[in-house]
């Protein structure tokens, strides 16, 4: 009997189909002005740089302890234990500066980047993993906190700065930003929640106790200290944990799939200010 | 809607599949349950949407046949597996569909 | 009246500023280390005011008395805390001749969070961040003139600050 | 090592303003880790804030005050270019104290 009902599902699934995603032509430009026409006619008080505040963007209550706590932040060491990092040579006598233009100061919104050579999306935290290896050490695990450090400092040296996410011409790249949309739009777990369930259809609602925050921007906070974790996590940890929230087995963190995401959101919130690293519950 | 359907799916899985059988099991009948359900799971695998529920289940059964309560562990080994194939098919289901939850 | 958080008109802007003043920040406590030699003075804590596990209880291990309800105290705590493991509060009075001031969470495990000594020439002002085990009465006390004032607000945790 | 105290003393007409951040686990007792044992107590009691030679403020500071802990105060006296003193102690005998500038 379950059987039948599950091919019942499938042959359902199969059968309404009224479009196919290969109707549409990728454009990210038009996807671009979709997109933020959506958050800005939806919060019409959220001025468009305060959406990088996330759930703070939308509850004064929240944003209000917030405002208390970031004064102050808990962060400051972390960005601290992660300007010396930055600047401690390696072993060749080389630095991360060596391995980023303008010795890696204020380049934050420029990632992630496409790499052409690789034919893949190159993520901040992959920069600086490739950079240690290309001068012979360990890459760092991008779930733990030296990674979280690193780009927690360098966040905070493109504090301000209007992200900056290019694709190039160039028929990868648009598929990797195309599988990017694909990965945040497509429903997994348990749950069957996809990213936008939460990022785009409910922002400023609660789910259980959180405050979900909005798609637009959702990148330029990152790495965030969350008070959950008492302290500062990677992209990487906080996709894992979406992923977990909804029921679904964490993919490998920076797999291609996190990356095509973080591109995506990345793009689309290319003009927005970096406000990274940021606090959240 | 359908993607609801899938949901439920995965309900009317687990009550089922701790219904019923008579007959104690035994180890051979663990064994294929578990070698189905762990077919199925690597089908969800393939389309990068396993559930955390299933591979709780998988290990669950093969705790419990470890523990030699075979009743159990195949009946949760057949949880796993309705599990495993129900996030397969709303992986092969969302291929189609995520275009139209694209804000446009 | 004094508001924790009212100094803050622009929030946006002034996120990016810190940027670059955060920056020039770092480090310019680390050179001073050499010349610092007082020590905090461990004898000076209550341990028995902070095994209390009620309101009286820990005001009378902490100051020998009981508190009346007063409006001068004001108690600046969130209704709903983004996570109890940092909330932020705030406690202040226009009230004279302060000498003390004492934060207690009546659901925590123990009573009393902190206690603050306020000598002549400092004001009756105090911001901190606390941990909440549950959803709680917060207390504030103020001593003054020899005597114990409160003001006490619940705050509601959905996310206990005590961690598992 | 750096410090574990971050000062900021700002001075405003006769008032300075003194905020301070100190990087420090506060652990309560009541929390488990990873392997459910519980992590035994381990926080700051007292911090001491000192101007011209006389303490200004003083924390005394149970398991709930939350980690990395600050505190915020003002008072009357400090300007320009003066020290602060700032020292802590904690219930295992750790402490570190550190000087910095009123802005």
């Amino acid at each position: 009997m379950l059987r039948k009902t599950l091919i019942a599902v499938a042959i359902l699934a199969g059968a309404a189909q009224p479009l196919l995603a290969a109707d549409k032509a990728s454009d990210p430009k038009a996807d671009f002005k979709a997109f933020r026409e959506y958050f800005t006619k939806r919060f019409p008080k959220v001025a468009l740089d305060d959406f990088v505040n996330g759930p703070y963007s939308m509850d004064a209550g929240l944003r209000k302890q917030w405002e208390a706590i970031d004064a102050f932040p808990p962060y400051d060491f972390v960005v601290d234990k992660g300007k010396q990092m930055f600047a401690a040579p390696f072993k060749n006598g080389k630095t991360y500066g060596d391995c980023f233009p303008n010795k890696g100061v204020g380049i934050r919104q420029d990632y992630p980047q496409f790499d052409a050579k690789s034919g893949q999306v190159i993520t901040l935290d992959v920069a600086l993993n490739n950079c240690r290896e290309a001068n012979g050490e360990k890459p760092f695990d991008y779930n733990k906190d030296d990674m979280a450090a690193l780009t927690a400092y360098m966040a905070f040296t493109s504090r301000g700065k209007p992200m900056n996410i290019t694709i190039p011409k160039d028929p990868r790249a648009l598929a990797a930003y195309k599988k990017g949309e694909e990965y945040f739009y497509t429903r997994r777990g348990q749950l069957n929640f996809s990213c936008a369930s939460c990022h785009v259809q409910n922002p400023g609602n609660h789910i259980r106790t959180e405050v979900l925050a909005p798609a637009l921007g959702i990148m330029n906070a990152m790495p965030i200290y969350r008070s959950t974790w008492g302290g500062m996590g990677t992209v990487s940890r906080r996709l894992r944990t979406c992923n977990s929230q909804v029921g679904a087995e964490p993919l490998p963190a920076e797999s291609d799939e996190y990356r095509n995401v973080e591109y995506y959101l990345s793009y689309m919130a290319n003009g927005l200010p970096i406000s990274g690293p940021g606090t959240r519950p | 809607m359908r993607t609801r359907t899938i949901i439920r799916l995965a309900m009317v899985v687990s009550v089922a599949g701790f219904a019923g059988a008579a007959v104690a099991a035994t180890a051979d009948d663990f064994k294929v349950a578990y070698a189905k359900a762990e077919a199925a799971e690597k089908g969800a695998a393939a389309v990068k949407n396993r559930w955390i529920a299933t591979e709780a289940a998988l290990k669950k059964a093969k705790a419990e046949a470890d523990a030699g309560k075979f009743d159990d562990a195949v009946k949760l080994a057949q949880h796993a597996e309705a599990l495993a194939n129900a996030s397969t098919a709303q992986a092969r289901e969302q291929e189609k569909l995520w275009p139209d939850a694209v804000i446009r | 009246m004094s508001n924790e958080f009212s100094d803050v008109p622009d929030h946006t802007r002034r996120i990016i500023l810190k940027g670059a003043a955060g920056l020039a920040a770092f480090g310019f406590t680390a050179g001073a280390l050499t010349s610092a030699h007082a020590t905090a003075d461990a004898k000076a804590w209550p341990a028995d005011a902070f095994k209390q596990k009620s309101e009286a209880d820990a005001l009378k291990a902490l100051y020998g008395k009981s508190a009346e309800a007063s409006d001068k105290v004001n108690l600046d705590a969130p209704e709903i805390a983004e996570n109890g493991a940092v909330v932020p509060i705030a406690v202040a009075t226009t009230m004279p001749g302060v000498t003390g001031i004492a934060i207690m969470v009546l659901e925590n495990p123990y009573t009393l969070a902190a206690a603050y000594k306020i000598p002549e020439g400092t004001e009756a002002s105090v911001a901190c961040r606390l941990k909440m085990a549950k959803t709680s009465k917060v207390v504030a006390i103020v001593e003054a003139g020899g005597k114990l004032f409160s003001a006490t607000k619940e705050v509601k945790v959905t996310v206990g600050g005590c961690g598992g | 090592m750096a410090s574990t105290i971050r000062v900021r003393a700002i001075a405003s007409g006769d008032t300075t303003q003194v905020q301070s951040l100190i990087n420090h686990p506060m652990d309560s007792g009541f929390v488990k880790d990873s392997k459910g044992q519980i992590i035994p107590p381990h926080h700051i009691e007292v911090v001491e804030f000192e101007h011209a030679g006389k303490v200004v403020f003083t924390c005394l500071w149970g398991p709930a005050v939350s980690k990395d802990p600050y505190v915020k105060f003002s008072f009357k006296g400090g300007k320009k270019g003066d020290d602060i003193k700032v020292s802590w102690v904690d219930n295992k005998g750790q402490s570190d104290s550190t000087v910095a500038k009123i802005q």
